[in-house]
Formats: C-alpha cells, structure tokens, sequence
C-alpha cells in the first residue's frame, strides 16, 4: 500500500530531529559532568543521537526527494521545520534533569524501536534494528541513574523530584497521535503512538518507584513541537549555535 | 644504598619498575607529577574541542569530535589509574589541580577560535603529543608504558582525522583556506612549545632521563616534530607559520626560530588567554557536581547495607 | 452607610477617588488586584520581547526594541507606585508574584517563536492593551487614571513601530511574509483573550462597572479591537487567522470565532506554553539579585551614618 | 595631512566594535536584572552603545568605501574581523561584575572621548561630542554602583573584588599602542591610547578606593581582541546570535 509521501517524511522527521536535537543538549556537557565518568558516557549518547539522526533525516531527505542530504536537512532548516518532541530541545538544567530527561526519552524510543524492527517499510526496520541495541543500553544506563540519584540523598531526592515536576508536562506529547500517525499506523510503518502508552508508563512507572519519585499528578501535556506549531523558545537559541558555520559559509565542503 | 642499586639496575636493563617494587621517593614524586599533569591535560583538554562540539558544521563532523573528546576522557582514566598505583587518589589529584598545585599541559590555555582549529588541534596539539608519548612508551615504570601504549594507537587516529578535517579547510573556500592559515598561525608556537624549554634550561631533565622517565630531551623531540611536520604544511598550500623554518642541509633537519619563551612561562604562571576560564569551568564543573557524586556513593551504600539485611 | 454613599456619589458624578479618600475595602482590594496585575504585566512582559533583543537583525531593530522594553520596565515603575497609594508594597507585591498568588497577564504566557513575533507583539499585544488601556483613563481611581494616560501615550507609539515591523515582514521576501503570517496565526487567538472571559462567564465585572474600576465590558473592547485589527491584517496581504471573521453588515461589526476558552482556563491553572519558564526567569532574577539589594542598602545606610557622624 | 583609509578604519572599527559587544552583552540581562530601576537602565545603556555603534560603523564603513552599511559591518563579519577589545565581551558573570565591566569601560570611554571631541577629522570629532554626553552619565552610574556594591555587605564586597580580579587583566589592553595609534596620533585624529592611562588611573584609582576595592597587583594584559589576532573564546557565542537572522535569510530588509 502507497503511503503519503509528506507524511512519512513528517514521520522520519519526528524521530531523527528529536535524536538530533537532544543530541546537541547532551553534547553541551561535554567536558563540564560530575565525574570523568559521565564526561565519556555523555559523550557516548550524544554520538549514538546523532548517528540515529544521521539515518533518520538520511532517510527523510530520501523520501523528501529534492535531493537533499541529512546535512541540508539538519543545518538548513529554521525552528518552525523541526518536527523533534518539545522534551529534547528544553536546556539541560543540572545534571539530574539531563538524566532524567534522557531516560524519559530513551524508554519511549526504546518501546517505539521495539516496535519499528517489524515496521513494513524495509529502512524504518532497518535503521530501527540498529537504534534498537544502542537505545537498550541508553535506558538501561539512564534508568540506572534516575534511580541512583532520586534514591540517593536528601539533595539529590529533591531535585529529581523537582526535574521530574518539571519535564513531566512534555511527555504527553510523545504520545500524541494526528493523521501522520494515522496514515503510519494504516500501512502498517508504525505503531499509532497512543498505543505505546501503557508498556512506557509499566517500564517508567518502575523505575520511578525504585528511585523513590512521585509522578505527578496533572494530566496536562505541552505539545507543538512534533506539529512544527509551536516550540519553545529555546529551540531557536540552539539552532543558532549549531548551524552556525553551515548559515555564514553556505555552500562549503567541510 | 643495595636497594638503590637493583633500582638502578632493572632501569638499565630495560625492566619495568612495578607498583609494588621498591623505588626512589622522587622517582615517585616525579611520576606522579608526570603521570597526574598528562592526565589533567587529557580532562581539560575536553574544553577547547567541546567549544566546538555544538557548533559542528555537519553530523559527520560532529561525530568525529565527539569519538575524539570521548577518547581523551578515556585516556585520563587510564593516566589516573596509572598514577594511583604510585599511592595518589584520583580525588587527591583533582583537588590538587583545582588548587594550582598541580598543571596541565599549557596548550589547552590557547582558545579555539574557528572551525579550523580543531582540525589543527588534532593535527599539530595531538601530533605533538604522539612524538612525546611514542618515546613514553618505553619509560621505566611499567604501568605509565604500557597506558602510552594504548593512548598512542587512538592518538595517531586522532591526528590523521585532524589532518584530514585540515586538509579539507586548506583546499576549500578561500575563506576556508583562511581559517586553516589562521589556526596555523596561532597554534604553531604554542604546539612546538609542548615539548617544554630547551634542554639547556629544563630543569628536572637530567634525572628523568637517568630513570628513563623522560627517553629522550625536549629539544630532540621538538625536532622530531617539526620535521615531520613542516612538509605536511606545505602539503597543504599553507604558508609556514615561522619565516625562520628552513631546510639545513647540513643538518638533514628543519631550522626554526625559538618560541617566545617569556609567553611560554608567562602562560605557566596562570596568564595565559584561557587559564583563568579553563579552572573556573573545572571547579564549577566539580562543585556542582558534588550532590550527584554524593548521591550515588548514598544509594551505593544504601543497596549494599540492603544486600547485607536480606542475606 | 454614608461614606459608602458619598464614594458612590463620587463615582458617579465621575470625580476621581484619590488615595486618602474613603474607599470601599473591595474597591481597594479589587484595585490592588488589578492594578498589581497590570504592573507585573509590564514586568514579565520584557521576557518574550527580551528573547529577540540579542537576535535582533539590524542595529535599528535593536534599538527600537531596547527602547521599548525599557519604555515597558517604566510603566511598571508608575504602575507599583500607584498600586502602592494603596496601601501595599512593590517588595509585597513581587512576592505574591512569586507565590503565584497574583497574576500577570496570560498573553506573556506564549513564546516569541520568530522575528516577526516582535512586530506582532508590539502591534497586536500592545494593540489590545490600547484598546483596554485608553478605556481605562476613565477609571474612577485618580493615580490609575494618570498612569494610564501617561502609559497610552507611549503604548500607541509601541503600537505603530510593531506594526510598521511586520509591515516589513508582510511585504518582505516569501519567508519574511510567511514569519508574519506565522506570527499572526499563533497569537491572534491569544490576543482577543486578553480581554478576558465573555461577559456572560467574567466574575468581577458587574462590581467592578458599578465601581468605574472598569469602564467598558470585556466583550465591547475585544469587539473593538477585532473591528480595528481586520482592516490591518488585510492591508499587509496577510490571511486571516480565524475563519470566522466575516463583516457583519447588520451589526456594523466583524464577526469572529470564539476563542478556546479551556485553552485561555489552561494558561491561567499555569499550564501556558512559558508559565514556567517565565516564573523561574524572574524568581531566579529577584534571589540572584538578593545580594545586590542587601549591598547597595547597605551601602546607604553606612552612607546615611557617615553623614550624620561627620555633622 | 592624509592618513591611511586602513589604519582610519581600524580605528574607528575598535570603538565601534567594543560599544557593539558591550551592548550585546549588556542587554543579555534585559528582564533579568537584580532591581526594576536597574532594568530600565541596562537597557537604557545598552540602547545608547548601540546608538554609539551605529555612528562609529557608520563612518568606518563609508571610510572603507566599499558600499556597506553599518549593519553590514555589525552583521556580516566574522569574530576575526572584530576589534573590539576583549573586556567588551567577556561573559556578564553577576551583576556585580557586569556593572564593574561597565564602570573599567566608561571610564576609558569617558577620557577617551574627551579627546576626541578635538580630534583633526570633523567626524570622529561630532560623534564623540554626541557620545561623550551619554558617556558622561554612563561613567558616572556605573561608578556609583560600583561604589555602592564595593563598600555595602561583606558579600557583596567580596563579590566586588573578585569580579576586578577577574576583569583586572582585560583593563591594559585598552592602552595598547600600535601603528594604528601612531598613525591617528600623527594626524591628530585620535590620542596616542597609553597617554590616556595617567588620567584613567587617576579616576579609576578614585572609584575603587571609594568603593573599598583593591586592584590587583599583576601588570599582566591579556590582548588580541583590537588587533583581531586572538579573541577570547566567547565572541564566536556572541555572534552566532547576534547574526542570526542576517546570515540566515540574507539581503532581507527588516
């Protein structure tokens, strides 16, 4: 069954600007984390996002068909084209809530992938199977984490608690479902993410327990980012700083 | 004393001295200065690339930066453990170094100012550091060695990716051409200065060299490099950086002019164009880090004394 | 009793209350409220526009946007004073910010998202306030009142320089036209809800009519800027952001969509797309300062006492 | 006597760039700052060094005579054409130590333009009679703020002298001279900047003692920010948002 081009790309945009975007906010770490450590493995996860992203938005310029590359698709878009969760473009914070927001994000891609290796389009399962391994031990070492430090001291319960009160209200909107999903879901590319909920609330459900956090309470969810319709007002911020060199010296080879 | 002596024996034949043989207090003393001064520059060596890292200018480029940084983490991992063998926490060292009682290599005092830069750090910094740590590799203490044996192999990767990201900044744009000339520029004396004072006024050399800590003099080692290097320039169309580098036939070796030494000592001394920002963003980096390390060591402790109950 | 009957008279007969009059304790209370509101309106409302002050794209740009959050810092200053006639402190006021026990208003709520959101605000958000604002010169309450009039002035001059920047945008290149059609869109909807609730569900406007705290109802002003605002948009080639807006013949009017009410209840609870931010934003900027206000009081005390010993 | 069109322009680039990224910096803190009154004044200095720049870029592009605009020049270079000095765009730290950067920038402007307003060239003479006004009252705010945080709480003392022990070693490079400054001082269009140190030192030695600050020792100078040779990292930050937009929708009108 043909499926809407537009909406695939839409589709592959979701997921590799969200992987590209949170990429850049854990990058910004580098050399600035609490221990040596966590200096290497954030540097690890943000060069495991960007590789995801670099077949996402390979893809995406694929389907996009005007011959553009990952590249063009990453540096030459201003905010309103990004398509990523509001979740990954909100600043780091302290340390604690960069952590807690990756693991956020890395249980819902670490459902989602294990969904998108059966996907009917050959790409999407292929890119899937690899993100897949590299998402596992994302939300393993990011849950670990979580737990380490909301069942930790006194300090670092409260300000899990606090990060988690705060990034709360941006989860909903990863599972928001509109007609992209809808026309995904039909031909069987992806599962309708509304679907994902309940293994995603199971799995974090747990690890928020064992790191002695409290979910909080509202139901309500910021949304706009995945739409295009409104990001916040960090995104512009960040894109600024990294498509810098790509808007001053247009054309070039680097 | 005979202790002494079976020292300075194994030295001379090439045995590695290990943790737990005897040696000299100022061996030790020198080792640990060495190894802890190698693996500070490893960990703020992360501040000028990471400078960069956001402002990659495509996701290949990214990548390569990050694998890079993520690697000199690792190599200051591998340098403290060295050290600690010698009897010196990490956390001693860090703190050390947080309070000036302890260096880092002075390069990383240098800013990175265009996108060129980081093909230069890895190309001349990394370069140069190699030309050090391949001599290292043969250093009496055994640990220390074989570290310079592993961090050499991902060194030399590093300085090839630094030279091609350069390579393609000098046959690019010629604005791209004029950053790679830039970097050239500013970071040629601050790279052959790495290799530390002329041997006629480098103070701790002669009894580093007799424990075989040091394998060879920093004048030998700067004319390694530089030989090995000016071709490469050339390669690239770029102008040399020093109108004193000339073929000396005679020689069979570069001549070059004579860094600026009053800078060299100067930047040592804390005045050099990043030191202050440098420190500031290690400390802050470790004191607003204290609840999560604190916060790890509680839950550890606390799952431990949970083990030991259900048992 | 009789003092509440000569306050009426007074309202009635349009002769400003002045600050050692007798008042009503809901009139002073409701006053408060608003007037409060009103001033940390102005407060908060540096934030959005403050987002494009570093991003402004020509020197020009920069400096009418400067002028015009410095312009809107003021109208809070005169605004606090005339709350404080009162009977109630800037430094009690801001706290209650803080607590989020007073409001500002929601409209800062929503991000500034491209540069045409800076003409936008300045023509649709300031536009609104106007209309709100040139009604409120007739409040019954005499330091309000004169604020107002001072403050509309510089309003109506914010007003035509927003307008004249998306003019610029509207008649700008394909992607200039599309940041301003962008812009409307997103805060058109936002902006006709700065009027408040419909006068059927608005909960303290019958009291505060009777009072001349308000002058017009909520509905008549948003009908008056939709009635002012259509023309505008037509005239920049802009597509309407509601299709529901239609001139109405009959009523001499625009008709035009109800907004999303839950949406503007949403904001209000505090779940706004920048609620948050905006409320850490200025809570981080009163504790930084913490230690500003401490020295420079102190500093004025010491002085104070200096004076008196040296007298 | 004619002078050299180049050496004219590096000069007028080195005011015009440092009021630019002063006031860049400067209105970073808009809606930020400790006190309302202190927010209409940051903007209000920020808006005067933008007013400042806007003339000083003005002349120095219509001196370079190749058809641009002050925008052009503000917009459109990259960190290594920038002369401004290097305090100008060092981070703002706290308040304390932004309005101690203000205070060591006024108070040279503040010579500075004393001079100029007698300089040979009409143009430079006009602006610095516009400018030294504003600089006037600039000089004399910061230095009562300045005064007042220096001699208020131990605190803010402490925090006070650590800022100047920070900026300290960026005051020296504004006294730099080169053959730019020779050739201006030749022509008489500008002072030889290490005959103003005498005069600066005098005020600047004034406030301080006034404020219970003690200036440190060390004679060291960082330079490199009004020759281009070395800025510090922090300008390239700066300007990726500052040009922004112009880079990325170039030839616009806004």
């Amino acid at each position: 069954m043909a499926v809407d081009k537009d909406k695939l790309l839409q589709f592959l945009l979701r997921i590799g600007d969200s992987t590209l975007v949170l990429s850049h906010r854990v990058s910004e770490w580098c050399g600035h984390s609490p221990i040596l450590e966590e200096d290497i493995a954030l540097a690890n996860t943000a060069l495991d996002l960007i590789g995801q992203s670099q077949m996402w938005l390979g893809y995406a310029a694929e389907v996009q068909g005007e011959g553009k590359s990952a590249d063009d698709l990453a540096f030459l878009r201003d905010a309103w084209d990004f398509r990523n969760v509001l979740l990954t473009e909100l600043p780091n914070g302290d340390f604690g809530r960069t952590l807690l927001r990756q693991f956020l994000f890395d249980a819902f891609q670490s459902v989602l992938m294990g969904r998108l290796i059966k996907s009917s389009d050959e790409t999407v399962a292929g890119i899937a199977a690899k993100a897949s391994k590299e998402v596992a031990y994302h939300v393993e070492r990011s849950a670990d984490t979580v737990v380490g430090l909301g069942d930790g001291t006194e300090e670092s319960h409260k300000r899990m608690q606090q990060a988690l009160e705060y990034l709360w209200p941006y989860v909903g909107e990863m599972f928001e479902s509109d007609e992209v999903d809808a026309a995904m879901a039909e031909a069987g590319i992806a599962p309708d993410p509304a679907s994902l909920r309940e293994e995603y609330d199971a799995l974090v459900g747990r690890v928020l327990a064992e790191a002695t956090l409290t979910i909080p309470e509202g139901k309500f969810a910021h949304k706009g980012g995945r739409t295009g319709y409104m990001h916040t007002e960090h995104l512009g911020h960040l894109l600024a700083q990294m498509q810098w060199l790509q808007r001053a010296y247009p054309g070039c080879e680097w | 004393s005979p202790e002494e002596a079976a020292f300075q024996d194994k030295i001379d034949n090439d045995i590695k001295i290990e943790p737990r043989d005897w040696m000299p207090e100022d061996y030790r003393r020198t080792l640990i200065r060495q190894i802890g001064q190698h693996a500070h520059s490893e960990v703020v060596g992360q501040l000028p690339e990471g400078n960069w890292i956001t402002r990659a200018p495509t996701l290949e480029r990214k990548m390569i930066l990050l694998a890079k940084v993520q690697d000199e983490a690792g190599h200051g991992l591998y340098l403290y453990s060295a050290a600690e063998t010698l009897g010196v926490s990490r956390d001693e060292m860090v703190e050390m170094l947080h309070e000036g009682r302890m260096k880092y290599s002075s390069i990383f005092n240098y800013p990175t100012l265009n996108w060129a830069d980081i093909g230069a750090v890895g190309w001349l910094v990394d370069g140069a550091a190699i030309v050090n740590q391949v001599a290292l590799q043969r250093t009496s203490y055994g640990p220390y060695s074989r570290a310079m044996i592993r961090i050499c192999k991902e060194e030399s990767f590093h300085a090839r990716q630094g030279y091609h990201a350069i390579m393609k900044m000098a046959f690019g744009t010629p604005e791209q051409k004029k950053m790679a000339q830039d970097a050239v520029n500013r970071l040629w004396f601050p790279a052959i200065m790495m290799f530390g004072p002329n041997d006629s006024e480098s103070t701790h050399s002669e009894q580093s060299m007799a424990w075989k800590i040091k394998v060879k003099s920093n004048d030998e080692l700067r004319q390694q490099f530089v030989d090995q290097t000016v071709p490469q320039i050339e390669y690239l169309g770029l102008d040399l950086p020093d109108p004193g580098i000339k073929w000396n036939e005679e020689r069979g070796h570069y001549d070059f002019s004579d860094p600026d030494w009053s800078e060299f000592f100067n930047v040592i001394k804390g005045n050099g164009p990043c030191n202050v920002d440098r420190m500031n963003a290690r400390v802050k980096a470790w004191e607003d880090g204290q609840w999560v390390r604190d916060g790890l060591m509680e839950h550890a402790r606390k799952r431990a004394t949970r083990k030991v109950a259900a048992e």
